[in-house]
Formats: C-alpha cells, structure tokens, sequence
C-alpha cells in the first residue's frame, strides 16, 4: 500500500513552483517587514513566526531545481536539502502558527504574496506525511462522510424542520431549477442554526427561489485547509455535480470564509475547468437584492456596532463594500475597526488553525490582536460573515472576559425585515 | 608593472566587459527561469482585469500602508533614505550619466557634485543603520543569512568608494576611483545570483502579487 | 575609440569678429579670494611676531582674470622700486602697506617669479649680510685710494 | 632623502663659486634661488636653505640618450621663449652626451659618452628620453650608432648615479608602447632595476619640471621625493583636477558640453568632453606652458592624461573619465542577446523538470493519510 514520504513531498513542493513563485522568492531581500504584519508574529514576539521563514522548505527546493545559481551550488554540494527532520519542525510553522489571513501579502515591500505560498507549501507538507492530526481527521471525514465534522444529513434534516416550525416558511430542498443552491459550513449548522432560519425569512421576503442539496450542502473544504488539491478537487466536484444536477445557475456559499475562497477562486481550478454557474458569497447576494431594492427593513439597531471582515472575505475575495451597505441598513451607529477591508486583522483561526487542536494556545494569542483592534473602538457588539471568525470572537471574548456578543450579518438583517405576514413570528430564540 | 592607473583601466576596460557579460547573462535566465515558468491557466470566473491592478501594485507598493508605517517606521523610513539616495547617486550623477549615455546613448541632467556628495553621505549613515538593524532586530538577525551581509557589504562598499572618490579623499584617484568601478562590477556580477536580483524581479513580483489580488477585487 | 564625429566640434562659420574667445566671457574663478585671506594671516603676524612671508603666485591655481582681480584689489601704494641684478627686478608696494608685488625678471624681461611678500620692506631691497661684510672692506679700500689720490696731489 | 652623494672632482667650482665670477651679484644669486624655488615647485620660504644649497653645489656630468622618440622633450627643454633660468641651469650642468645638441658626430660623439661614463663612473646622471625594445625585440628596430637601444641603455647606466627618464615614452613605454606594441617597447623602470630612477613624464613634459628634477639633484645631491610610479611628488603630487581653475565649475556641476557652447566660452568644466584632469598627475594647472603663458585646459581643451601610464591605451580622448574603456551597446546588446539564448535554454530545462515534477506528483488518497492518524 503506497504511503506519504518525503519523496512524494519534494516531488509535490516542485510541482507547486511557477513563476510568481519564483519571482518572488528572488525579489525577497529579508526586510523582515512580513512579520510585523503577522498576528502570530506581533502577539508572540517570537521570531521564528515570520511570515517568509515559514516558506524556507519551498524555497529551497526553487533554489534547488528551478535556478541556475542553485544548480550550480548542488554541484559544489553547496545547496542546502530539505529533510524530513526539517518538514518536522515546519510543520508547526506552516500550519499552527499561520492562518492564511494574507495580510503578510499586503505590506510585502516586493510584493509577494507569501499567503499563496503557505497554501502551496502545505501540497509539499501532506505529501510528505508532515500535516497536523486534526487537519487530516478532518479531511477523512470530509470526503468519507461529506462533512469535516462528520454531520449528516439527518442533522440537518432536525435543524430544517425546526426552521420550517419557527418561521411557518417551507426549505426548498433538492428543487430543482431554483435560482440558487445554497451551501452551508458544518459550523453553522451545528452552531449557528439562525443562519438557515434567516436566509429562509430573506429569500421569502425577496422572492428568490432556492434550494438545498441532500447529495451536497456542505461548501467547507478541508482539502484547502490542509492543502491537498485531490482531497479538496473531490470536494469541489460534489458542489459541481449536485448544482448541475438540481440545473441552478447560482451557488451560494455559507458564511465560511475558506468555504468561499474555495469554491469561488480554487475550485475551477482544482477541477480544472469552469464552472457552468457563478459562485457567490451570502452578503454578495445580500446587497444585491438591498441594491435593487428586493429587501425592505425597518428599524435600527442603536447600541454601537463595529465588523470584523474575514480575511477569505474581504482581503482575499474583494468583498469589502457589501457587508458596510448592509450594516448600515439596519444599524445607526456603526463604526470601523481602525484596520479594516483588506487590512483588517485575522481572528487567528482561520486557515485550519481551528481544526488543528495542538494549535489552541497559538491561537488565543494570535487573537491578541484582534482584541486590541477591539479594545481601541470599544463597541457593543462585533457583526461578522464567517462562522469560524465568530466562533472564534465569541470564543475569544470571553476568555478575556470581555462583555461584547457576536452576532452574523445575515441574521441581524432578517431581524428587521419588513414583515410581509402576519402570522409568521418574529425570530427563532 | 601594475599600478593604480593600470588597476583602473583594467577595471573599466576587460573587468567591465566580464562583469557586464555575467550581469547580462545571469539576469536575463534570472528572468526567464521565472517567465517560462509561468502560471497555470486560471479558470475562476475573475472580478476584474489583471493588468491595471497589477501595474497599480508595482507603483502603489513603494509606500506603505499606515499601519505598516507604524509598526515598522525604521524599516520603511531608513529603506527609503538609502534606496532614494542610492538611486540619485547611481543616476544623477554626472558621471554615471556619461557612462550611460556611452552605453546606450540616453542622457539626461545632472545634480550639482556637492548635492550629490551630500545625499551619498546620509545614504552611508542609512546603509549602517540598516546594518545596526539586522544585527540587532529579533526578526531581521534571525532571518537574515550571509548573503544578506555580503550584499550588505558589496553596497555599502559601492557607495563608500563611490563618495570617497569623489571627495578625493583616497590618493591616488586612480586607485579609488578603480576600486569604485570594481566595487560596482562585483555588485553587478553578484546580483543575478543573490538578492539583489529584485531590483529587476520586484517589479515582476509586484505585478503578480496586484493582478491575482486585483482579479479577485482587491488592489494590493 | 569613437570615430572623428563622436568629437564634438562643430564648425563656427560665423565672421571672425563676431567670435568671443574662450574664456572672454569669464573674467574671475574665485581662486582670487584664498590669497586675499592668506594675506590678511601673514599681515597679522608680521604685526604680531615680525614674522614675514612669501607667496609665490606662480604655484596657484589661477584662471584667467584672477590675478588680475588679486592686484585690482590690493591696488597700487606710494612706493615703487626696482634692483638690477641678474636682469631687472620691479618691486611695487601695493595699496595694502606691508604688502609688496616683487616681479623677478630676467635680462630679457621675462618672468622668472612672481611673489608677493609680506614684510616692513622686500628682502631683496636689504642689503645682503655678506654685502654688508664687504662693504667696510669696499669703503676702507676706497678710503685708502682716495687718501693716496689726496697725498700724491698735495 | 637619501644622503648627499658627493661629487669630488676636485677641478670643478661650486655653483656659487661659477656665479660669481660671472658677475651675478648676491642680490642676483637670491633672486635665482628665488626662481630656482619657483621652478622646483617649493615655496618660497625655502630659499634660505636653497641659497646655502646651491652656494656648495658642484657641476654634475650628464649623459642624455634618445631612443624611441619624437624629441618633442629635447624641444620642450631647449626651446623655452628666451633665455631664462632653465638655460643657466643648463649651462651650469656637464652635458657631455646628448646626440641631437652636441656638435660633435660620429665616433667623436661616442667617446664623448665613454669618456664621461670613465671620467664620472658612479657620479653622472643618465638622462633618457624614448621608449626602449626590450631585450626580447628585434635589436635592429631601434639603434644608436650601430647598437641596439637596448644595449646603449644598460652599458650606459651601469656606472651611472641615477637614471632620469624623461617623457611619457621612457617613463611608462608612451606611444612605442601602445597597444599593439609592435617593436616591444619598454620603460626605463622594466629594464633597469639596479638604480635610483625619476620618472619625470609626459607628452612632452613641462619643461621646467625637467630643470626642476635636475636642479633638486644639483642643489642637494639627493633625488626628489617620489609617487609610486617614480615621479617627483612637488610636480606630481597633485592632480590636473585638483589645481584646476575649473574646479569650482565642476563643483557647481556647470560643464561644457561641446567645444562651442555656452559652457566653452564661459569656461566651465571640460570633464564631458573627456578630460583626464581627475585621474592625471602634473604640474600643468599651475607652472603652465610657454613660460607660464597657458596650458591645455586654458586654452579649452580637456586633459589628456598625457603623464599617466598607459594613455595612449585609456580610452577615447573625448569620453569622460567615467566611461569604459571598450564596452559599448553593442557589448551590452550581444551579453544580452547571449543571455535570453542562455536564459531561455536554461529556463527551458526548468519548465521540462516542473513537468516533470508534476508528472511525479501522485494524487493523495484519503487511505494514505488515515495512516497518519
């Protein structure tokens, strides 16, 4: 039975090198600057969290058998190896220590993008047998069971029916020829089951046809997480084949960051090919329908407000605008985090960081940060779009005792929806 | 017989044609091993265009963002001193501008010497500030490898003959005139095999870096 | 080696007298002004220490002009004086006292140094010590001849 | 300085002794130091010691031998506007050999040299203006009286007390010794290594630098301090750009551009125009030519570096000093175009391994990493 080793690893880190890489590990002249970017970096103090000597192992295999220079010092033996021992100790650095929030590839003086290369590393790291426990639990269940965290439809099945009860509307699922499929995060339906009840009340309330997919309602990926394009090509095509079969021409996915970059930006290119639909973030059809005038609220929310973006979001997929028209729409006194769009802060579990349990000392501090950008605006509550970021806030809040509750977007909206019935009843508790 | 005018004309005469050939060599595979690389066809529906975003980073990303600017003022402040000073010495000085145009023909003004001299001058004070920095700064002393002081070392070597013989401090000029030139060949021949290769690449990674943020919304 | 037009000459056809030599246009360098201060410093020794000094403006790096500008501002004083020896020698004071042009030339009128010398009075005026030794012995002789002139007459 | 070499023929006079009985008077002789200074390039507060000097000094023999050269140095010397101070000190020094002045010719002429060489052994100056085929050249290309410069030189300088050799040619090979050197030209300094030597060049040289060479040997029996290349530090101690009346241009970064623009006529710095001044060493901005009448940056045209080793072989006259002496754009377009061939074959080679690589990439399967777990 064939297994992970090394060779696979190099073999894998090769194929991930291409021209951006290379161009930006010539143009890196060690400036450092990367880590005071880097929550883990800032908040630790240490080191050995900057950004661009997390990517040593990638490098070295570019300069090994993709420069000139490098050929020429592995003939005088001059040219450093990567060993096993040495994806060991990376191993910590690539995936504990870094969420892939990308604010590193926003200060780079040369512009590299080291967030791409992290992802990249980490084909090399599972390859090579070097990726954490709980990544790879995950990714079994994942691709085992169609969920990370190993739910099943029966779950949902529970949480459907108590939506349907609460809000008297029905859950359209596996209809097919509705405009959107929409997709869920493990987290949201376990956590955060208000999210489904709301985009219920939303799309009634605008008149958007929908549906759900028994064959696929997860858009997590622990693929991307992980970094493996096979697990993570697996998962995307179950979204393809489930939206082909139900014949929609939109596929929403949850508030999950990773979720969204996954199947907005890599999927097409892990299956490679594109998609016979166009994939869109929840807030993004959100202010779509604000835009055109197909949701109607009333009523503001007074206490103060401030949002925190997810990096998958905002810094990474350009939505930074929408999640401000919504807010504003139903809230008065609103007000952004200092660092905010595509400088905002990471939370610290992104990335993986939360499914990887040796990581949660790391992750706490990287959270530092995100406090401190708190502590400066002092709000009475935080907003956001991303069920692992609010996890994490709420997560994080409370173990710094701080008296400030989350909430989602999506749902904030739902709650100051014009009510068009009667009979429908205000929230779900 | 070798003295410093015959160290002189070797260094502008056979020296310069060797390290003009190994710069030219080295730096267009440099380039090239970057470009037949390339990136693999990207099927993602895109928000926007590549190439304005892309361009737009190359320049935007001279200046960091404020909270950069806070976090690292040392770093962007003294990188900016001495790549700025470097730059007006290396291209506004009449000299460098005559052997520019006897390579290629282009001219253009000059600064007076003495406004010259004296931007060399705090160049050298930021080039040994940056030096202080790496040695002492936890990130920079831990990443930094002997490359990196041996680039450290081939410029700030550069920048000090440079001014030493244009002050005329070093007798014979000859001599330090020579070593100047040759300091600038070693800093040629080494610079398509060592960091120094970003003066060219930069831009190329720049570019990458603003169109795959700018296809996706977000100018980087 | 470039070919004969990387030279840049260009051909000047217009007439002669329309034509300003090089150099014409600049009548000062600036090289002037050292010599000047130089002076001030060896005046205030020779105040202070009776020490004098010499300097040789043959050895300066003078432009066209600059000697011209040095001697228009030390102008012209009251005393002018001149030595025969070894060809002629013109000593002029200029308008600075203590401060003295000494023109050395040659029997031909050609100049064989220029200084100026910072003193009470120029040192090749003095006469010479060893002169001075001979001069009683000259004197004495003279006496002795003209005492033997005055004998052999009376 | 080295100690005084005594010159002990006992029918010579001192320079005092032959002054004055040609009338000069003691004002006279004060005023010839006071040129003699001038000449040396030493400031005038050495005249005491150079009168007590020159009041011992005994006459010294002097052998001048041409080889290759132009004799624009004997011209440069001899033919000075009136008699000046340079012709007593002419008159004043034995020159016994000299083949373009003497009047003697022929054998007569030779044993002029070989009587002064036994007269004077271990006393007489040598004086060379010219570059010299080395001992590996065809003897036949240069010849004195049916013997090869070469052998001339070395028989010559064997007794001598020091070797002057004057002008560029016989300083540093000059024009003889341009690429591509066709008769093996040599310095003085790479065949003699045995003797004192002044290198006194240039093309010609200023020629009250000569006089001054000689009168430094004359007035305190020593040789001049040198620079590396053996050249007297009072005239070469200093380059052309330094001394410069132009500096101040340069300094401001006011040039000329061309021989007829505004810049030439307000005379601005010549250095686009290629002048050496910065890296040439003489004495030009300040002892001038023509008795002190110009020199060649007065008169608007740049330096060429004529006192330097090698100036022949430095570049055009006309690029700056800053400028390399062979690379052109098209040096620059050819290591170019060598390069893409080169970059691209190379590159080439990459993009074939990164097939390769993705080619050796296996897909990961879920089995493979259970047993991580």
């Amino acid at each position: 039975m064939s297994e992970l080793t090394l060779e696979r690893g190099l073999a894998a880190f090769r194929a991930e090198v291409d021209g951006p890489v290379a161009a930006f590990f010539s143009s890196c002249v060690h400036c450092g600057i990367c880590a005071s970017a880097c929550p883990f970096y800032v908040e630790t103090g240490d080191p050995k969290y900057t950004p661009i000597l997390k990517l040593e192992p990638l490098r070295l295999i570019w300069e090994r058998d993709f420069t000139l220079w490098g050929k020429l010092k592995s003939l005088v033996g001059l040219q450093k190896k990567v060993t096993d021992e040495m994806l060991a100790e990376w191993e910590e650095l690539l995936y504990d220590s870094c969420s892939m929030c990308g604010r590193c590839s926003m200060v780079c003086p040369v512009g590299n993008d080291l967030a791409l290369m992290i992802r990249k590393s980490r084909e090399g790291m599972v390859q090579a047998g070097h990726a954490p426990e709980g990544l790879i639990a995950a990714s079994v269940r994942a691709v085992q069971t169609g969920s990370p965290m190993g739910l099943q439809w029966k779950t949902l099945q529970v949480q459907i029916e108590h939506v349907q009860t609460s809000s008297g509307l029905q859950v359209p699922v596996d209809r097919e020829g509705a405009e959107y499929l929409v997709l869920l995060s493990s987290m949201e339906i376990i956590n955060f089951p208000e999210y489904l009840e709301a985009i219920t009340k939303i799309f009634d309330h605008a008149g958007v046809t929908w549906t759900l997919s028994t064959d696929c309602y997860e858009a997590t990926n622990a693929g991307i997480q992980i970094g493996n394009k096979d697990i993570a090509a697996q998962l995307v095509e179950r979204v393809v084949a489930a939206a082909q079969k139900l014949k929609v021409s939109k596929v929403i996915s949850p508030e999950c960051g990773h979720a969204f970059t996954a199947i907005r930006w890599e999927g097409p290119n892990l299956i490679g090919r594109a998609y016979p639909f166009k994939v869109f973030h929840i807030i993004e059809v959100l202010d779509e329908l604000r835009a055109s005038g197909r949701i109607q609220t009333e009523g503001m929310e007074t206490d103060r407000l401030s949002m925190h973006d997810p990096c998958n979001l905002a810094r990474k997929s350009g939505v930074i605008q929408q999640q401000r028209n919504l807010v504003n729409l139903v809230a008065e006194n609103f007000v952004d985090l200092n660092e905010h769009g595509k400088f905002q802060w990471c939370c610290g579990a992104g990335g993986g960081v939360s499914s990887n349990e040796r990581a949660e000392e790391l992750k706490m501090t990287a959270f530092k940060r995100k406090k401190a950008q708190i502590e400066e605006v002092k709000p009475d509550r935080m907003v956001t779009m991303c069920a692992t970021c609010r996890t994490q806030l709420e997560e994080g809040l409370e173990e710094f005792n701080m008296e400030i509750p989350v909430v989602g977007l999506t749902e904030m909206i739902a709650e100051h929806l014009v009510d068009k019935s009667t009979s429908s009843p205000a929230s779900a508790a | 017989m070798s003295g410093s005018m015959e160290f002189l004309l070797w260094t502008k005469g056979p020296m310069f044609d060797i390290a003009i050939a190994i710069f030219a060599i080295g730096l267009l595979v440099r380039i090239a091993e970057i470009f037949m690389l390339g990136r693999a066809k990207n099927f993602a529906e895109p928000r926007a265009g590549e190439w304005k975003p892309g361009l737009t980073t190359v320049v935007t990303r001279s200046f960091a963002d404020p909270g950069t600017f806070k976090r690292a003022p040392f770093n962007v402040v003294v990188g900016w001193i001495w790549h700025v000073g470097f730059l007006i010495a290396l291209l506004l000085f009449l000299p460098h501008i005559e052997l520019i145009k006897s390579l290629t023909g282009l001219s253009w003004p000059a600064l007076p010497n003495p406004l010259i001299s004296l931007v060399t001058a705090v160049t050298l004070i930021a080039l040994i500030a940056t030096l202080v920095h790496r040695m002492t700064h936890p990130v920079k002393r831990r990443i930094s490898t002997l490359e990196d002081y041996l680039v450290w070392t081939v410029v700030f070597a550069v920048v000090l003959t440079g001014w030493l013989a244009y002050t005329r401090m070093v007798n014979p000029y000859p001599l330090i005139l020579g070593m100047h030139i040759l300091a600038a060949e070693i800093m040629l021949i080494i610079l398509p095999f060592t960091k120094l290769t970003h003066i060219f690449t930069a831009v190329i990674a720049r570019w990458y870096n603003g169109a795959a943020y700018g296809r996706k919304g977000v100018q980087s | 080696m470039p070919s004969l037009n990387h030279i840049p000459v260009t051909l000047d056809t217009r007439p002669l007298g329309d034509r300003t030599a090089a150099g014409c246009l600049a009548r000062r360098h600036g090289n002037a002004t050292p010599i000047l201060y130089e002076l001030r410093h060896a005046l205030d020794r020779l105040i202070t220490t009776g020490e004098t000094t010499k300097i040789d403006l043959a050895a300066m790096p003078f432009g066209p002009g600059d000697l011209d500008h040095l001697l228009s501002v030390l102008g012209t004083g009251e005393v002018q004086a001149s030595v025969d020896a070894l060809g002629p020698t013109r000593i002029q004071e200029t308008g600075i006292a203590g401060v003295w042009l000494v023109d050395y030339l040659s029997s031909e009128a050609q100049r064989l140094a220029l200084h100026l010398e910072i003193a009470t009075v120029p040192e090749i005026l003095r006469p010479q010590p060893h002169d001075l030794d001979d001069a009683i012995a000259t004197l004495d002789a003279r006496l002795s001849a003209e005492a033997s002139a005055s004998s052999l007459t009376s | 300085m080295a100690a005084p070499k005594t010159l002990d023929k006992p029918i010579e006079k001192t320079l005092g002794e032959s002054l004055r009985e040609r009338g000069v008077s003691r004002r006279g002789f004060l005023k010839f130091c006071a040129a003699t200074a001038s000449m040396m390039a030493l400031p005038p507060t050495l005249v005491p010691t150079i009168a007590a000097a020159l009041e011992q000094a005994k006459r010294p023999s002097v052998i001048w031998l041409s080889f290759q050269e132009c004799t624009a140095c004997t011209e440069s010397l001899t033919r000075s506007h009136a008699p000046t101070v340079e012709d007593l000190i002419l008159d004043i020094i034995s020159l016994d050999y000299h083949h373009t002045l003497q009047a003697a010719a022929g054998d007569a002429a030779e044993l002029a040299r070989t009587q002064a060489m036994r007269d004077h052994a271990g006393e007489y100056l040598v004086l060379v203006d010219g570059s010299i085929p080395g001992p590996d050249a065809n003897p036949g290309f240069s010849t004195v009286a049916g013997h090869s410069n070469y052998d001339m030189l070395m028989e010559t300088v064997e007794h001598a007390a020091a070797v002057i050799a004057i002008g560029t040619c016989a300083a540093f090979g000059g024009l003889p010794g341009a690429n591509p050197n066709p008769t093996g030209a040599k310095s003085v300094m790479e065949l003699v290594k045995d003797k004192p030597i002044v290198n006194v060049p240039g093309c010609p040289p200023i020629p009250k630098v000569i006089t001054g060479v000689l009168v430094h040997y004359l007035t305190f029996g020593t040789l001049p301090e040198l620079d590396a290349y053996g050249r007297p530090l009072a005239f070469y101690g200093q380059s052309i750009h330094d001394r410069c009346y132009r500096r101040p241009f340069y300094d401001k970064g006011d040039f000329a551009k061309s021989f007829d623009d505004k810049g030439a006529r307000l005379g601005w710095c010549l250095y686009q125009l290629g002048c050496k001044g910065p890296s040439t060493y003489n004495a030009c901005a300040t002892m001038r030519w023509n008795d002190g009448t110009s020199w060649p940056v007065e008169a608007g045209h740049p330096c060429l570096g004529c006192s330097e080793p090698r100036f022949w072989d430095a570049g055009g006259f006309y690029n700056p000093v800053s400028v390399p002496i062979s690379a052109s754009g098209m040096n620059v377009l050819g290591a170019a175009a060598a390069g893409a061939v080169v970059g691209g074959a190379v590159a080439g080679l990459s993009k074939v391994q990164t097939k390769k690589a993705e080619a050796h990439r296996q897909p990961v399967t879920v089995e493979e990493l259970e047993q991580k777990l």
